[in-house]
């Protein structure tokens, strides 16, 4: 169908806010609003599917391109791209997207298609993020990101939900209005907004730095990074299920998406120079969440402050200005939307049936509810980085970079410091499992609770699988992004980044140049690959 | 003659606005606006508008200001009596200054422009009715839609706070 | 550099399916679950096992048709992790070390699996208890025949995993939860430190690889092991914390002894056989690490050797069987560890082997007590049990005779060995001889306290427990027969050469532990140079082989370990059977206090919560989240500034006051100026 | 003396600002809204103004604009007065200050 794969990243994209503006204005009823967001969702899903498998791998340049002129001559324009990071992410996006919706299936009983509506409307604007080359085209999605997730928390969201929602927005909006005056100040220099048009400027030292600053501060609130967490917990305690799910699955991961796509290739100086400071406040942020997770007395909370110590990794990762820790950095992006994003599914299924999150309330729930404790723990243990599940290799990558980091000083000391995060998230996790999952069953009302139903095991199944997938299999990932992040690395000059080294660098198939028959056995031949 | 008329149409205009911004009451000043829109026709007139002219009295004279009144008088009461209270006597310069600073820089810079005068030699038909509509269905067709949409919104708003009313009360 | 590629490794697709067929049977077990009846769960249970074993022993065979210098079996499934210069495969390798290491895991593995039918067939987690073993058996090997370092690790927190997931099997009491919590967290503890060695190890090697070598691998590493000289100290000190959480050592051995909460085939297998020793096991694979950081082995040493002392003296005066089995398990992995750090790693080795078959034997022994006592625990209520239960005692006194090293069975020739090194290596002495001499004394004692408190007397139990007291079913009391058959007989394949024996276990061992390279990796360039000097490495360094004078005094030693095991045991007899005054008197000995640090652990569980959890807990509660995140960032910086934006609000909100006409006036005011501005520009 | 440029636009600001006067000085929000719309009509006397100077029928064409948009601003703004005095039985701004809040 050239009709559709011809603009396939616009088809992506504008399907989910086709969906909301149809359930905004047609379809109110409940039963309908539901299946018509669901259908979407999958159908996204599926049109993402063509992405993934028509991507060619070998390549770290832009695919799929679509380019109009919008405004100012065509100095401002839409353009669309996608690369093996946008990949990852998108992919992430439009698997997550069915499930969200699928989850909220009892959880909202009002105004259901709005909030489906704005379910969507959020997923159109986050896939526009990842594909977004022209920086104004960016900056709007970026924004319109805001005002659905503001409306999910504001209207759907728990007791303080105003608070909450406020909090979020200011926070988020405060970090961009920097973004967008050091976006103008480059589309003045360089006289269109496309990213390649930045890409190609050569800017001096002072200027970098002021603008790494605007635009770092816009994407470590969103992260967040510490100390520009404080929002975090509080959106996700108050946010519905499915709000959480979204936040922790892919809007944070905005903000590392934001740094690596824009913050690090645009200002290659000014992220040599700021790398050591960012480097500690990640590392911060990865004990101080896991600290502060470890005594928090409500479950989603204790989530929450577990991604502020994931994310912190993330950062971390992506500082350590090695390709390794680049590469594990976006894996954490996936492992984290998959393992957070799980917990705050099993979290809003307990929720849903007790009206409750405190620890204290609960205990002993393995006894009534096996599959629900199962999948629980398998989804804690990924989150801890268990080997054979997805966390691990990326913290491992994250963690091996930041230890090889050759322009990161005290690299060895923040790996040795990060890796204490291992450490401390298997302690709260599993003195949260312990306390929620094991012991007697002493409060009474948490008899006949029932165990996970078809539609919540079809839900969760799939995260949990892939859990497993990348955690055995990090190739399918990996192979897909080598190509791009070497590309958008290339101005930072970083070792390793280009094409040289011990003869396996970044562009080379490695198996290639191997002799091969040389005696019955060579590690790593080319059919296993 | 021209000049004759332009000024005493002028004079009257500035006389209604004047007067109407006196008037404590409403219904007064209403009419008052009526003597100046009227007036402001025979501006119009001068300045070879005559469909302008024309539609200035039917319009706004006419259709406009009648909403007004009928307004006026259905809500009656205070507003029929006008103000109760006058503005307190310390506040009169604070108002007055800044419009009459604006009067008078703007008259400043009038001033300042060479006087050029009016055009007089014009098409035939300037102004007229047929003139107007090839303008207003050619080059401005886009204005012309541009209008209708601001009417249609108007109307629509209109009968929603009506509508909303009487389900108040 | 001659990169590994040229050299002949055997590609046997066999070794998957050890690995795999346990995990098969988890999978099975875990999915069905309830709905397959008990028999057909045990079934594919003790079958996946049992066929993981029968493989095992076919790859073992097939390894050893092979050449001494060449024997290495290799099967790479898939590539794992591939990034830039980075690739891990996920593949595995058997050589002489992890082949007795999986024909030891499989075997006791079955056997504890064939009990644990009987003793687990009135349980209600049945399904669920053997899928979390297949599960453990599948990471054990995983562990065990890992290709490389990071496949190593994988099942080393595997079996963290499935050591957390069993011992809180019974999880309705909050004690064994916490205690497998603590079993994970504190094995996570030493994981860091394992870790950051790996990622060492790995960025001093990487620059030196060739292309295609696959980093962490064990040949590739141990073909460039050259090139970790200078950091081999700090890599090899980090890869021993690892170990001293999974083999239970100073300072983390505080959770194996908690680790009694899971059910007796657990303890056995996983805490005693097999799981506990996986840091002795990674230690002797990375022995070419450690043989470059001679600090590093004096560490292992002393670490190993204060273990074996301090968790022997806690053992005499515990009461609870299985403790007193446990505290015995981290005394002799402190053995095992001292032995490594000797250099004498196939001593250690071997003592890993004779000791999972008597400490399971033990354990399973223990089991069959607590199966019959009706879940008694506690010594002081038993007794009199030798008559009742007679396969049981007769067994378990054999596994209590291997232990304390009685001439001929298993204990003895490991123990002796293990003895051997410590007096004659360079980095031991007569001191260290001692200090283990000692330890061999203790555990003889100990044993016997509770072997004669157990078994002999009369019963203490109450009237109903006594009146259900019977022998086990044959489920059980047969892996016992066998495991008392290996515990007497599984030290003769290492008899040594001073009793005229020729020590087949340590020569089998030999190529792993050649000096300076991997024999097979060597062997293909340096030829049969490098084979004599891997033969006199395995010698150990002290050991000139052929050395009449060091051959008597090693008999001497034998000896006198002998009769000082006997001394023990004797002594243990005596105290606790006839005159219990002895043992009263010791318990009163100054005042009580010694007793009482024993009976108490030294205090060190509660050292480390009064040092560390409690004050960490309290930080993070009161000065990270009320202070720093509810305090300074939330209500210092956002709602500061959201106060100082209030304020100016409401400054301007004297502006706004809501008069339309004011509105208009400053409307004006603003055109007034804003013309003004215009003129004046021009 | 002839008519110039410059007088009409002379006159159009003196209109404008009695216009502006009135807003500020006026409280009957009615009379408010008629002071718009002389403002407007001042407006539309520059444009016919300029229409004539340039000879462009396209000044006449925003006058209709106007007449158009003040219409509906008149209908708008007096249907909300209208609905303000349902509720509030006045009409005086000063009395309404809810934007305040």
């Amino acid at each position: 169908m050239p009709f559709i794969t011809d603009h396939i990243l616009s088809w992506v994209t504008f399907l989910p806010l086709a969906g909301a503006v149809l359930l905004w204005t047609v379809v109110r009823r409940e039963g309908p609003a539901r299946w018509l967001a669901l259908g979407v969702a999958l159908a996204d899903f599926v049109l993402s599917l063509h992405l993934w498998f028509h991507f060619d791998a070998a390549s770290g340049v832009d695919q799929f391109v679509e380019h109009a002129a919008w405004l100012a001559d065509g100095r401002i324009a839409y353009r669309m791209g996608m690369d093996g990071i946008s990949l990852m992410l998108v992919m992430l996006t439009t698997f997550l997207g069915p499930l969200v919706i699928l989850s909220t299936w009892r959880a909202i009983t009002e105004r259901v298609a709005e909030f489906m509506g704005f379910l969507l409307l959020l997923q159109a604007a986050m896939l526009g993020t990842f594909f977004a080359r022209d920086m104004l085209l960016f900056y709007v999605f970026w924004e319109a990101m805001l005002i659905p997730m503001y409306f999910i928390i504001g209207v759907w969201g728990g007791q303080r939900r105003l608070y909450a929602a406020v909090k979020f927005f200011i926070f988020t909006m405060v970090g961009s209005v920097f973004m967008l005056v050091g976006i103008l100040w480059l589309y003045f220099q360089a006289g269109s907004m496309d990213l390649a048009a930045f890409l190609s400027l050569h800017l001096p030292r002072a200027a970098q730095l002021w603008l790494f600053a605007a635009f770092f501060l816009a994407f470590a609130i969103k992260v967040p990074l510490w100390p520009l967490h404080t929002w975090l917990p509080d959106a996700h305690v108050e946010a519905p299920t499915a709000g959480s799910v979204i936040l922790a699955g892919v809007l944070l991961k905005m903000g590392t998406y934001g740094m690596l796509r824009f913050a690090m290739p645009l200002f290659p100086e000014a992220v040599t120079a700021f790398a050591p400071a960012v480097s500690v406040l990640a590392v911060i942020g990865i004990i101080y969440g896991a600290l502060v997770a470890l005594v928090q007395p409500d479950v989603k909370k204790l989530v929450a402050y577990s991604s502020v110590s994931h994310l912190g990794f993330a950062v971390l990762g992506l500082f350590s200005l090695t390709p390794l820790g680049v590469a594990g950095s976006l894996y954490q992006m996936l492992a984290h939307g998959l393992s957070t994003g799980a917990l705050f599914l099993l979290v809003g299924v307990i929720y849903e049936r007790r009206h409750t999150r405190e620890i204290a309330e609960f205990g002993g729930l393995a006894h009534g509810m096996p599959r629900y404790a199962t999948l629980f723990l398998v989804t804690t243990l990924a989150s801890i980085g268990l080997p054979g599940l997805a966390g691990f290799v990326a913290e491992f990558m994250i963690l091996f970079g930041t230890f090889n980091s050759g322009t990161l000083a005290h690299g060895r000391l923040l790996a040795v410091l990060a890796a204490t995060g291992v450490v401390l998230g298997a302690i709260y996790m599993l003195w949260m499992y312990q306390r929620v999952f094991l012991g007697r069953r002493d409060n009474p009302k948490n008899e006949g609770l029932a165990d996970l139903n078809g539609r919540e095991l079809v839900v969760i199944l799939p995260l949990v699988l892939f859990m497993f997938w990348l955690g055995v299999r990090p190739g399918l990932v990996l192979d897909r992004v080598e190509a791009s992040i070497a590309r958008v690395l290339a101005p930072l000059g970083v070792e390793g980044a280009a094409p040289a080294g011990h003869g396996h660098g970044a562009l080379e198939a490695p198996a290639a140049d191997l002799p091969a028959g040389q005696g019955q056995f060579v590690f790593r031949n080319a059919e296993m690959r | 003659m021209e000049a004759f008329l332009f000024w005493s149409c002028g004079a009257l205009m500035v006389l209604g606005g004047v007067m109407m911004v006196l008037q404590r009451s409403a219904v007064v000043a209403a009419l008052w606006l009526v003597f100046a829109f009227i007036a402001a026709s025979g501006v119009f007139a001068v300045l070879h508008a005559p469909f302008l002219a024309i539609m200035q009295v039917l319009v706004y004279a006419g259709a406009i200001m009648v909403l007004f009144l009928f307004v006026i008088m259905m809500l009656q009461g205070p507003v029929m009596e006008g103000e109760r209270k006058r503005m307190a006597l310390p506040l009169w310069p604070a108002a007055a200054i800044p419009p009459l600073a604006v009067l008078v820089l703007v008259g400043a810079w009038v001033s300042q422009r060479t006087p050029e005068p009016l055009r007089t030699a014009l098409p035939d038909g300037f102004g007229g009715p047929r003139d107007v509509a090839a303008a207003l269905l050619g080059r401005y067709l886009l204005a012309f839609e541009l209008i209708s949409v601001v009417l249609l919104v108007a109307i629509v708003g209109a009968l929603a706070l009506g509508h909303g009313e009487r389900k108040a009360s | 550099m001659h990169s590994p590629e040229t050299q002949t490794v055997v590609q046997e697709s066999l070794l998957r399916w050890i690995v795999l067929l346990p995990l098969l049977g988890a999978a099975i077990n875990g999915l069905l679950n309830r709905r397959l009846p008990r028999a057909a769960a045990g079934a594919v249970a003790c079958g996946a096992v049992g066929l993981s074993f029968v493989l095992s022993v076919v790859a073992f065979l097939r390894l050893a048709a092979l050449p001494a210098g060449e024997r290495l079996l290799a099967d790479i499934v898939a590539p794992w992790l591939g990034y830039g210069p980075l690739r891990v495969d996920i593949g595995f390798a058997l050589d002489p070390l992890s082949a007795v290491m999986a024909l030891v895991v499989t075997g006791v593995g079955l056997l504890i699996h064939i009990y644990s039918l009987g003793y687990m067939s009135h349980d209600k987690g049945f399904q669920r208890f053997f899928t979390y073993l297949n599960l453990f058996i599948f990471s054990m090997m995983t562990l065990v025949l890992g290709e490389n370092l990071l496949m190593l690790f994988v099942g080393w927190e595997g079996v963290g995993l499935c050591s957390y997931l069993l011992i809180s099997f019974w999880f309705n009491e909050e004690a064994n939860a916490a205690a497998g919590k603590k079993a994970f967290i504190v094995n996570r503890v030493g994981d860091f430190g394992f870790l950051i060695g790996t990622f060492l190890l790995g960025v001093t090697l990487l620059p030196h690889l060739e292309p295609g070598e696959g980093l962490f691998s064990f040949r590739v590493m141990q073909h460039h092991a050259h090139v970790l000289a200078p950091v081999a100290t700090v890599i090899g000190l980090l890869l021993f914390v690892g170990a001293t959480g999974k083999s239970a050592q100073i300072p983390l051995y505080i959770w194996l002894p908690d680790a009694m909460a899971g059910p007796t085939p657990v303890s056995a297998l996983i805490h005693a056989a097999t799981m506990v020793t996986a840091g002795v096991y990674m230690i002797a694979r990375m022995n070419f690490v450690y043989v470059l950081a001679p600090t590093a082995m004096e560490v292992v040493t002393i670490v190993g050797a204060a273990t074996a002392v301090l968790a022997a003296t806690i053992a005499t005066t515990q009461n609870d069987i299985k403790r007193v089995l446990a505290y015995s398990t981290v005394s002799q992995l402190g053995y095992m560890v001292m032995a490594c750090g000797l250099g004498a790693f196939a001593a250690g080795i071997f003592h890993v082997m004779t000791h999972a078959f008597f400490k399971a034997l033990l354990f399973l022994g223990s089991g069959s007590v607590i199966h019959a006592m009706s879940g008694e625990q506690d010594m002081r209520v038993m007794g009199g049990l030798a008559k009742k239960l007679p396969i049981t005692f007769w067994t378990f006194l054999a596994g209590t005779f291997a232990i304390a090293g009685v001439f001929p069975l298993a204990g003895f020739f490991s123990k002796d060995e293990i003895l051997w090194k410590a007096f004659s290596s360079d980095g031991g002495g007569v001191a260290l001889w001692l200090v283990a001499f000692l330890v061999a004394g203790l555990t003889a004692f100990y044993m016997m306290r509770l072997v004669v408190l157990t078994f002999h007397g009369t019963n203490r139990a109450s009237q109903e427990v006594r009146h259900h007291i019977h022998e086990s079913p044959l489920s059980m009391t047969l892996p016992l027969v066998v495991l008392a058959v290996l515990s007497v007989a599984g030290g003769w394949i290492g008899w040594p050469a001073f009793l005229g024996g020729s020590n087949h276990f340590e020569h089998w061992l030999a190529p792993v532990f050649a000096d300076g390279g991997h024999g097979a990796a060597a062997a293909a360039h340096h030829g049969g140079e490098a084979l004599a000097h891997g033969a006199a490495a395995a010698h150990g360094a002290a050991d000139h082989a052929g050395d009449h004078g060091h051959v008597a005094l090693e008999r001497g030693l034998a000896a006198a370990s002998l009769a000082w095991g006997l001394l023990g045991l004797s002594l243990g007899y005596l105290v606790y059977s006839r005159r219990t005054k002895v043992a009263d008197t010791m318990r009163g000995l100054a005042g009580g206090w010694p007793y009482r640090i024993l009976l108490n652990k030294y205090y060190v569980d509660e050292a480390y919560d009064g040092a560390i959890i409690r004050p960490g807990f309290r930080f993070s509660r009161t000065v990270l989240w009320k202070g720093v995140d509810a305090g300074v960032i939330d209500g210092l910086l956002v709602n500061g500034s959201a106060l100082v934006v209030a304020v100016i609000g409401s400054l301007l909100r004297l502006l706004q006051n809501g008069l339309v006409r004011f509105y208009a006036w400053s409307f004006t005011v603003g055109v007034a100026v804003f013309v003004v501005y215009l003129s004046l520009k021009g | 003396m002839t008519v110039t440029l410059n007088h009409c636009l002379g006159l159009a600001a003196v209109i404008f600002v009695t216009g502006m006067a009135g807003f500020i000085v006026r409280r009957n929000a009615i009379v408010m809204l008629m002071c718009i719309e002389l403002m407007l009509s001042a407006v539309n006397i520059v444009f016919a103004a300029f229409a004539r100077q340039h000879a462009d029928a396209g000044g006449h064409v925003f006058v209709l604009m106007n007449f158009a948009v003040a219409a509906a601003e008149a209908a708008i703004g007096l249907a909300i007065l209208v609905e303000i005095y349902r509720r509030r039985r006045t009409v005086d701004v000063d009395e309404l200050k809810t934007l305040m809040e």
